[in-house]
């Protein structure tokens, strides 16, 4: 359990002195929804209709930023091995990694959709469920990443490729956090959506150690 | 040599295949608690394989490896917490301190556990860890800002900061000054006066003591 | 005949969709084939170089 | 019967020799029959009229693309359980087939929306899981032909596969759902036992058929793949003789 926390900290501590990552992901984030303004144009009423997805899709393609890094690093240094080689679980070691990823690079992002969701004229009673689909939602979507960060370390194309093995794979968290959000916009409960996001970060809670550790062992041998 | 001690590390038929290519085979060896082995052979005899093989990161394609007799593929969690590794990469982070490293690698090798009675059990042994490879003065300062052989300091001195029968140094002298090299050595020598068994890679002269010396035959 | 070709009016849509199903599956068994004949033929000359040496 | 002989070529090509030319023969003379009984002797439908023959490429082309994900996914276990080199080199093998169906289950089922629907394209539930799992079929041959280690790109796809797996049901939930919230139920009237048996039967020789095609293809690149694997090896092993010199 001590390792598993010592390395959350690290990594924790790490994100902390590379702020400037964090930032670049924000700025991707916001850069990114700006552009939908541009592309389908700025009436209200349009936007207010598309905020909902713009802003997860976004946030879903901003997701994939930090993901490149977060085995590969290790295994370029040679941490990889240590971690491997640790007598903790390798399963709770990677959930360590997963954890700090969501904490370093997910929750800032959640903290600065309002202003995204403001520039796109989500209305105002939606915010609440906006919110609370993206802090439902991320979890699975960064465990997610960490499957597919860790099938990829070694791999030639990296971030194309993580994209590619990520993205299909996340389209039931993108269906329901949206549904939640428009849910509410309709007037309709949300409690069944949100139920569904929770659910499917304990799936994979449960599937995405076991998956990402595989991974990780047949790339160190 | 073979089969006489169940004591220590054997290996017994060992193969090993990386890509399809058959890099050793029919390696058996016994090494006894106190041993220094040094690995010899020109590059691309499998050396660091072995190195792998050994820590069980990888899994020999034919044979076995025991531990005073038991096969360790049974309690491969077991033989994790036994080893010591240290890659021919330093594993270091670019933005943490030394000392931050070895803490770090201390809770990793699941020494904080062992605080007893409050006393600060795992700041000592990153201290003496520290003094061992010359590198109190520099503890604070992160890694960016070490040169190359300092680096390595760091990653060597992750070996005494947590308790282990086994150490598996791949090319451990790499990029160390004279200074490092005689630290290393003092670290082998107390290590292996506890019984412990030192395992290192190298093409050049190891330090270290009365060494027994396994060869590898090139591939090519 | 030639109201059969014209399958009621959906000739295009229809032979199209069968066209493209032939010619897909013709392509992957042909290239598979050929791969395997290539392949073969390596094996065969990897085989006599052992065998000469 | 000793499975790691198999993975080597000349016992392997003994076995498929064997059963080869009964695959590609069934498989011949099923879709000949099914494709005779689909374009002539079935009757147009009363209400899509002979666009209705679509269906005898588009539903068997469907069915393929999840029974070769399943034996994909069965392979993938395989490879990750008893690490046999024969399993790596069946997902290799299956994978660009079950693309191949699932591609042309997408392009047929556009080809006989256009004329029913008007447009190319409509997110149908069935047509959009569909074009998820072509996604990760995708994704599955991107990973696996990712790493200059064969071995390691065939563990790495595989687990990816059957995650692949496990989520698919999942997909398939969401888009079901996702597509009754969006818009009524779907065009496509083939479920249930409403459809005749002049219609069952060319579906159901096609299906055979494509089944058989998809095992013969399966058996000549599995041959191809396991002799590429020994060539390999072959350049390696002129100087396999490495091990101890000494040891004092």
């Amino acid at each position: 359990m001590s390792a598993t926390l010592a390395l959350l900290r690290r990594d924790l501590s790490l994100a902390l002195r590379n702020v400037g990552e964090t930032l670049t992901v924000l700025a991707f984030f916001v850069i990114a929804a700006t552009l939908f303004p541009f592309g389908i144009g700025p009436e209200p009423q349009i936007l207010a209709r598309v905020a909902t997805g713009i802003v997860w899709v976004v946030a879903l393609l901003a997701s994939l930023l930090p993901l490149e890094r977060l085995f590969q690093s290790e295994a370029d240094e040679g941490g990889l091995d240590q971690l491997l080689l640790a007598p903790a679980p390798l399963e709770a070691l990677v959930l360590a990694k997963c954890a700090a990823l969501w904490i370093g690079s997910a929750l800032p992002l959640i903290a600065v959709s309002p202003i995204v969701a403001t520039m796109l004229q989500l209305p105002t009673e939606a915010y609440g469920t906006l919110l609370a689909s993206l802090l439902l939602g991320t979890p699975s979507l960064a465990l997610l990443g960490g499957i597919g960060a860790a099938l990829a370390v070694g791999a030639r194309k990296g971030s194309a490729l993580l994209a590619l093995i990520v993205l299909p794979l996340a389209i039931p968290v993108l269906i329901f956090a949206v549904a939640a959000v428009e849910a509410q916009i309709g007037g309709l409960s949300v409690r069944p959506h949100l139920f569904l996001l929770a659910g499917f970060a304990v799936f994979w809670l449960t599937v995405a150690p076991f998956a990402m550790a595989a991974a990780l062992r047949q790339a160190a041998s | 040599m073979t089969g006489e001690s169940a004591a220590g590390l054997s290996g017994r038929e060992l193969a090993c295949m990386r890509g399809g290519r058959t890099v050793f085979a029919k390696l058996d060896f016994g090494f006894a608690p106190g041993d220094l082995v040094v690995l010899r052979g020109p590059n691309g005899a499998g050396k660091s394989s072995l190195l792998r093989v050994l820590a069980g990161l990888v899994a020999p394609a034919a044979g076995t490896l025991a531990w005073h007799g038991a096969d360790i593929a049974e309690d491969p969690a077991g033989h994790r917490a036994r080893l010591q590794y240290v890659g021919h990469l330093d594993a270091l982070k670019a933005n943490l301190t030394a000392r931050e490293h070895l803490r770090f690698h201390a809770a990793l090798r699941d020494m904080g556990a062992r605080d007893v009675g409050g006393r600060d059990v795992e700041g000592h042994h990153i201290a003496h860890a520290l003094d061992m490879f010359g590198l109190a003065k520099l503890a604070d300062r992160p890694a960016r800002f070490l040169s190359q052989g300092q680096k390595r300091r760091v990653a060597l001195a992750r070996l005494c900061v947590a308790p282990a029968a086994l150490w598996l140094l791949d090319e451990p002298t790499n990029g160390l000054d004279a200074e490092g090299v005689a630290c290393l050595a003092a670290a082998i020598a107390d290590k292996r006066e506890g019984g412990g068994i030192v395992v290192a890679a190298t093409h050049l002269d190891f330090p270290g003591g009365q060494a027994r010396t396994l060869t590898l035959r090139a591939a090519a | 005949m030639a109201e059969f070709f014209a399958m009621g009016g959906y000739a295009d849509f229809v032979w199209t969709a069968y066209g493209l199903t032939a010619a897909v599956l013709t392509v992957l068994a042909v290239s598979s084939v050929r791969r395997l004949k290539t392949l073969e033929r390596d094996l065969a000359a990897a085989a006599d170089d052992e065998h000469d040496r | 019967m000793n499975w790691q002989a198999l993975a080597n070529p000349a016992r392997f090509k003994r076995l498929s020799d064997r059963l080869l030319p009964w695959f590609a023969g069934g498989a011949a003379l099923c879709l000949a029959v099914g494709l005779y009984l689909g374009l002539v002797a079935s009757p147009p439908d009363y209400q899509q009229g002979d666009s209705v023959r679509i269906m005898y490429v588009h539903v068997p082309a469907a069915w393929m693309a999840m029974f070769v994900y399943a034996n994909l996914a069965v392979a993938a276990a395989a490879s990750l359980v008893w690490r046999h080199p024969l399993a790596d080199v069946a997902g290799r093998a299956m994978a660009p087939i079950g693309a191949a169906f699932t591609f042309l289950c997408l392009a047929t089922g556009s080809l006989w929306g256009k004329p029913m629907w008007g447009t190319w394209w409509v997110w149908d539930a069935r047509l959009t899981s569909v074009l998820i799992l072509f996604f990760v079929y995708i994704a599955y041959m991107a990973l696996n032909s990712a790493f200059d280690d064969d071995t390691r790109g065939a563990r790495s796809s595989a687990i990816l596969a059957l995650v692949g797996a496990i989520n698919l049901p999942i997909i398939k939930f969401s888009v079901d759902w996702w597509n009754t919230l969006h818009q009524p139920a779907s065009v496509s009237r083939l479920d249930g036992p409403s459809i005749h048996a002049s219609m069952l039967t060319p579906l159901l020789l096609m299906a055979v058929g494509f089944t058989l095609l998809f095992f013969a293809l399966a058996l000549v690149r599995m041959r191809a793949g396991l002799i590429e694997r020994r060539l390999a090896a072959l350049s390696y092993t002129r100087s396999a003789d490495a091990g101890v010199a000494s040891f004092r």
